[in-house]
């Protein structure tokens, strides 16, 4: 019984989503560019996605069980658009403060000015 | 072809690898040849338009193998990455462009059925992967380190981001005309002769169809819009530090796009795979004749799909050759102060005039109009319906789901071939048994 | 308009961006050769532009001091070499003024002939270049189509296609040859409609009007300032032609032809015309209106040429035998400017009183047209650059010389 | 049981290009090479997503995603990356001690992901009853038409509990996410707006036709 | 309006910076003093009889005959001229003003001679005199910009002086 012939099941959805999560925060705590934490934010967005489709997803569950249905796509769904508008208000942001610094390292942005 | 090779004994896991690659080999095929036919109708147009001849002589007549010995010299041609160039970017860019466009066959119908993947979301699908082309110029445009480069990424990236909105809206027309986002779909609703047809559904999609022409134009970068390769201004834009076989790649992904774009212009509005007049049906050549004759019938409608999409790329050569090219803030003012406001007027028109009018222009005209039922009434009284059909699903949809059964024999193969889908289909193929026998 | 530009000194970006330098040349396909402009950007926009030139620089200048004024003659074919012959139709009078001589009446009539025809080929590169530029090739195949007729002819007359050395000071080469005029003509008629087809394809061009109108606009004071000439200037509103307000070495040359000075004096071209009207968005001075002037100007040389043509064959007498090749020239110096295609042409010869001018000065329409690059592209978007520079209708031949 | 089961093939491929382009954002260095790992990375989400049969989601996630937001992030890439802040290198210390946190996290969330029984898949030789699984969840439709599915459950018809008793199929008195949709629709307005007034910038320069002096430098 | 009218107007305000004048050449000519030039090219450009609003050219010629047998017999003494060629669209009339200049300043050889900068008065002089700058070596005190133009930057020597000597090699790219 090879991982080819078995399908796969909600946890191993689960599994990547949690690769994908850790990956997203180890990136924000590591950068030091403000667009590379912006890459984490949508990395951890992305993990969190993806568990909310596997649990939503009736392909994935032994018959029987219940999942959470369409809302895990519909929660999704919202995800999405909202991280593209955190991303374009980030970007806003990010693009004022290298105005502001000419620079986009986070660790130089300590102080708060108008 | 998979079922073939089980037969005479292979493994399953390679008679359905070697069925997949043939698959994918076919649609790489048909990818290369509509950029090849492109790129030769390119030259001939252009010839034509110039008081030239273009190529005449390679090939025989015509210069018909022109292409294949363009890109044969191409391909011979030193290849040179700039020493600051992102070496790594610099390579990968050109796959990238190419194998989004390539991406987007997977989801093209040429005829009934005659797709990779019948997507339920295809239109979209198709959309979506027709944007990451830009991913591919925009990394191309950045790595090359080369400024009027970096431009060329720049006003790429304006460009296309800003043009997905009326594209996309162009879609949602269609899409809430026909109640579903699957080409095929789409297409076998636009059956029968040509006042089915989306552009002549309504006068609103008939403005809607060159709205998406110009959108359509203007995200595959073709003149008055090629302002990412803008050669007076930006010398080659992203191109210009690329030669030599990477070129062939965005070259031939220019031309493959251009033939999705017109493809699927064809198919929201132009009827698809349905001619003008029905002729296959007329002399017999449907679905319901039996396969071999369905299987005609769909190959007409092939040559159908691919002459129209060919139109389009021959009416998108004849604009580039004849008008100047815009500026970039010309680009952006025509996309967002023309094409967003109108197509949104056109969308609240399409869905006014398809609830007082469902039938289309000819219905309107031919029949009283009638009120429909609205969607909630019939939820309630009849629980057991399926209420995303709503008032869409009207005699005509269940018809082609008719035809769809019978044409299955081709769609199987299809579908089959693909594994990724293999389980899908066999579920889908499963339910619609079942409908059957009730 | 202008009054509220001038007023406030806050320009407004929506997104800034570092400011970047870009070398627009020497190979660049919109610089008409090896021409190099610094722009300073900040995105699109061009904050500032330097022009670098003197990468075509062959010491025309100095070569003269060498060679006596008949040998010097095919260097001026290389000056602007689009249009040779009215480069060495500028040499021969200027060479005519120092020794104070004058031509007969053929020899007249033919110079203007040629002169003119030259001016519509160039004016032909001129406009299917400017279509290039903006990006729409099929212009410049179709001007090219018909500037080789012209070639065609000239090469009938003198053999060569691109630096004729035809226009000798003291006459011409050789006459034209039997039925030249009759193929000039039949060139004339079939030309006409040709013009049309190009103001249809470019000039009411929607397109082009959006992109030409309104840029790099010109005032006339500034055109004035900067010694702009030729179409340049005409295009500024500034109704100046040396054929006509010339020195008198020059006017003589038109003497008894009919034909008009294309300039838009209060916003007016002088004729009516059966070509495209004037669009609102346009502004005396800016592209489309030096695009425009060209395209009348073709119509007028088209006139002159059919005038001479007739005149010719109607004048008495022979063509004028060159000077000399070792011919002496006077002491003293003598400047003229003539009308060449690009804009006014100076000569300045200074004799010794031996056959090789002590000293030869060449001024070129082109360098002083470009010199005003820098006023009129500041602010213009990079897109706008190509479109200017196309609209000054440089040659680098001449501005490096 | 020697037939290969595709699914879990393209789950697997999909799963170490999503999860190794994950990792090789967290590595790389240059800020234009972590985007383009990013866009892989979330490809490949999207290609699962498609996997566990959300066709929309996954083309939305391709439109949006990857074809809008990372082109945006990019674009700020190119906007601000100068020489210095392509790569900006952190401490070692702070390395280990995000690496200590990640992995702590990783571990938690893989206990959880695969201590549940309920979550594991439906085991091979459950196959056989695997269609009918799906025809009593009305899998079929659910594939069928997934975007007009999510569509009505925007609007607070749940198709997917058409078949069951204990649940409504309309929500009495409530409109699903249709309020949220709104207040999400009304929020994207804000965003766009306020991302356009954030990033513009007004500056003085020398206005070329007034030759008066320059009040403040640029 | 004529050079010799044009000379007596000038004659009342300008007449200690009025050195020459020749109205019988081919194009006749008014010579004024070097550091009187701003002031006279500004009068001629905005006296309204005069308004000569166009300068076509500014040129130098060199007078100096390096061969030391034909020098012998030249009438005049080595200098350079500066030539101002002058028009106006209004009255239509041109005129041609030259200055004479040393060779070299003070007679010490490689110091440039100087002649303040007319550019500001016409901006067609702006690259015309740094063409002679370049071309001639004459130095214009005021120019907004005085680089050369048509040689590069680190070229030596002003190439259309009689006496110059083209180098043997420029970066190594072998001139002779």
């Amino acid at each position: 019984m090879s991982i080819f012939t078995e399908p796969v099941g909600l946890s191993h959805f689960l599994v990547v989503g949690a690769v994908l999560f850790v990956c997203g925060v180890i990136c924000m705590a590591t950068k030091r560019n403000v667009l590379g934490v912006l890459m984490g934010i949508e990395l951890v967005l992305n993990g969190a996605n993806l568990n909310f489709v596997a649990f939503g997803s009736s392909v994935l569950r032994p018959p029987g069980t219940e999942g959470i249905g369409m809302d895990g796509q519909m929660i999704a769904l919202f995800v999405i658009v909202l991280a593209a508008a955190e991303a374009a208000v980030a970007l806003a942001i990010a693009l004022s403060y290298y105005h502001a610094h000419a620079t986009v390292d986070v660790d130089r942005g300590d102080e708060l000015r108008g | 072809m998979a079922e073939l090779l089980i037969s005479i004994s292979t493994p399953d896991w390679l008679a359905h690898t070697i069925a997949a690659l043939v698959q994918c080999g076919l649609l790489l095929a048909i990818a290369l040849c509509s950029a090849a036919v492109g790129i030769w109708l390119e030259r001939k147009v252009s010839a034509r338009i110039q008081d030239r001849l273009g190529p005449t002589r390679v090939g025989g007549r015509f210069g018909w193998l022109q292409p294949p010995a363009d890109g044969l010299k191409l391909i011979c041609k030193e290849d040179i990455i700039p020493t600051a160039a992102d070496h790594i970017l610099f390579r990968i860019a050109p796959y990238i462009c190419f194998c989004a466009t390539f991406c987007v066959f997977l989801a093209l119908p040429f005829a009934n059925g005659w797709v990779a993947v019948e997507l339920n979301a295809g239109a979209f699908f198709l959309l979506a992967v027709a944007g990451l082309e830009i991913f591919g110029v925009i990394l191309g445009g950045y790595a090359s380190g080369s400024k009027w480069s970096l431009y060329g990424a720049m006003r790429e990236a304006a460009q296309v981001v800003s043009y997905e909105i009326p594209l996309g809206l162009c879609v949602v027309v269609v899409v809430i005309l026909t109640g579903t986002m699957n080409l095929v779909e789409i297409g076998n609703q636009q059956a029968g002769w040509f006042f089915n047809w989306h552009i002549f559904h309504d006068p609103f999609t008939f403005v809607v169809f060159w709205v998406y022409v110009t959108c359509a134009v203007a995200s595959s970068n073709r003149a008055p819009f090629d302002l990412p390769e803008a050669e007076s201004e930006l010398v080659a834009g992203f191109l210009t530090e690329y030669s030599g076989f990477r070129w062939v790649f965005f070259f031939m992904g220019e031309y493959a796009s251009m033939f999705v774009v017109s493809g699927l212009g064809a198919l929201l509005f132009l009827g698809g795979w349905n001619g003008p007049i029905p002729i296959a049906s007329l002399l017999g050549l449907t679905p319901d004749d039996g396969d071999v004759f369905g299987w005609i019938g769909n190959l007409l409608g092939m040559c159908n799909f691919i002459a129209k999409a060919f139109a389009g790329m021959t009416f998108m050569i004849w604009l580039r050759w004849t008008l100047p090219r815009l500026r970039i803030d010309q680009v952006i003012t025509t996309c967002l102060k023309y094409c967003v406001p109108i197509v949104s007027a056109m969308l609240a028109g399409v869905m006014l005039w398809s609830f007082f009018l469902p039938g289309g222009l000819i219905a309107a005209l031919t029949r009283p109009a009638s009120f429909p039922r609205s969607a909630w009434e019939r939820t309630d009284s009849k629980p057991d319906s399926f209420p995303r059909s709503a008032w869409e699903r009207t005699d005509s949809t269940l018809r082609v789901d008719g035809m769809r059964d019978n044409g299955r024999v081709q769609e199987e193969a299809w579908r089959r071939s693909l594994p990724a889908v293999r389980s899908h289909a066999e579920r889908g193929n499963e339910g619609d048994f079942q409908e059957e026998s009730r | 308009m202008q009054a509220e530009r001038a007023q406030s000194d806050t320009v407004e970006f929506d997104v800034r961006t570092d400011e970047m330098l870009i070398n627009m040349g020497p190979q660049h396909p919109s610089t008409h050769g090896v021409l190099r402009v610094v722009l300073r950007t900040d995105g699109e926009v061009v904050s500032e532009v330097t022009p670098h030139i003197g990468y075509l620089h062959r010491s025309a200048e100095k070569i003269a001091e060498k060679l006596t004024v008949r040998q010097y003659l095919p260097y001026t074919d290389r000056l602007d070499y689009l249009a040779a012959m009215n480069m060495n139709l500028g040499w021969a009078l200027t060479v005519e003024k120092l020794l104070g001589q004058r031509v007969s009446e053929k020899t007249r009539h033919l110079r203007v002939i040629v002169a003119e025809l030259n001016r519509i080929a160039s004016h032909l590169v001129a406009a299917g270049c400017f279509g290039l530029d903006l990006g729409s090739f099929t212009p410049f195949m179709w001007t090219f189509r018909e500037r080789e007729k012209i070639v065609d002819l000239f090469e009938e007359i003198c053999g060569a296609r691109l630096t004729y050395s035809y226009l000798l000071p003291g006459g011409v080469t050789a006459g034209p040859p039997d039925g030249w005029f009759g193929r000039c003509e039949a060139f004339l008629d079939q030309f006409d409609p040709v013009i049309d087809e190009l103001h249809a394809l470019l000039t009411s061009n929607a397109i082009f009007i959006k992109r030409t109108a309104d840029i790099g606009v010109l005032p006339p004071e500034m055109a004035i300032d900067y010694g702009c000439t030729g179409p340049v200037l005409r295009a500024s509103g500034v109704d100046w032609d040396l054929r006509r307000d010339g020195e008198p070495i020059c006017t003589e040359m038109y003497d008894g032809y009919t034909w008009q000075v294309i300039a838009p004096t209060g916003g007016r071209y002088p004729d009516d015309h059966p070509y495209p009207p004037v669009p609102p968005e346009a502004v005396v001075g800016d592209s489309w209106h030096r695009f425009y002037v060209r395209m009348l100007e073709v119509v007028q040389s088209m006139y002159l040429v059919r005038q001479g043509i007739e005149k010719y064959s109607a004048a008495d007498g022979e063509l004028d035998k060159p000077i000399k090749i070792k011919e002496k020239l006077p002491k003293g110096e003598a400047y003229l400017e003539t009308e060449a295609p690009k804009g006014q042409m100076g000569f300045m010869i200074v004799g010794d009183g031996s056959a090789v001018p002590w000293r030869v000065r060449i001024r070129s329409s082109s360098f002083c047209n470009i010199s005003a690059l820098p006023e009129i592209c500041r602010g213009v978007l990079i897109a706008d650059m190509s479109a200017i520079l196309a609209s000054l209708d440089i040659v680098l031949g001449e501005i490096d010389r | 049981m020697d037939t290969i089961n595709w699914h879990s093939c393209f789950f697997l491929l999909l799963a170490a290009i999503a999860c190794g382009f994950a990792v090789a954002v967290v590595v790389v260095g240059d800020i234009v090479r972590m985007a383009c790992c990013l866009v892989v990375s979330l490809a490949a989400v999207a290609g699962l997503f498609f996997l566990a049969g959300a066709e929309f989601l996954g083309a939305a996630q391709l439109m949006v995603y990857v074809g809008g937001t990372m082109v945006l992030l990019i674009f700020g890439v190119m906007l601000t990356a100068r020489g210095p802040l392509v790569s900006m290198k952190i401490g070692g210390g702070q390395w280990v001690l995000a690496l200590v946190i990640g992995v702590a996290l990783f571990a938690v969330l893989l206990q959880a992901a695969t201590s549940t029984s309920a979550w594991n898949g439906p085991k091979a030789n459950d196959q056989a009853a695997v269609p009918a699984a799906a025809k009593q969840d009305d899998g079929a439709a659910a594939e069928q038409d997934a975007a007009g599915q999510l569509g009505l459950g925007l609007l607070g018809v749940r198709e997917d509990r058409l078949h069951r008793q204990d649940k409504p199929v309309l929500l009495g008195g409530m409109s699903g996410y249709l309020l949220a949709f709104e207040i999400i629709s009304v929020h994207l307005v804000v965003v766009l707006v306020g991302a356009a007034y954030l990033a513009r910038a007004r500056r003085r320069i020398r206005n070329p036709e007034s030759r008066a002096p320059n009040p403040e430098s640029p | 309006m004529n050079a010799r009218n044009i000379y007596d107007l000038l004659l009342q305000p300008f007449r200690p910076w009025l050195t020459g004048h020749d109205f019988e050449a081919i194009d006749p000519w008014i010579e004024v003093g070097g550091e009187g030039l701003p002031e006279i090219a500004r009068f001629l450009r905005d006296q309204d009889e005069l308004a000569f609003d166009v300068l076509h050219c500014v040129t130098a010629v060199d007078y100096f005959e390096p061969d030391e047998k034909k020098a012998a017999k030249v009438q005049w003494q080595p200098h350079l001229e500066l030539i101002y060629h002058l028009s106006s669209t209004k009255r239509r009339h041109r005129l041609v003003l030259k200055v004479k200049l040393p060779r070299w300043k003070g007679d010490r050889p490689g110091e440039l001679p100087e002649v303040p900068s007319v550019s500001g008065v016409w901006s067609t002089a702006d690259w015309h005199e740094r063409e002679v700058f370049d071309l001639m070596g004459v130095r214009f005190p005021g120019h907004p910009d005085p680089r050369r133009i048509l040689c590069p930057e680190d070229w030596e020597g002003h190439p259309l002086r009689k006496d110059y000597q083209m180098p043997a090699e420029y970066h190594g790219i072998p001139a002779k």
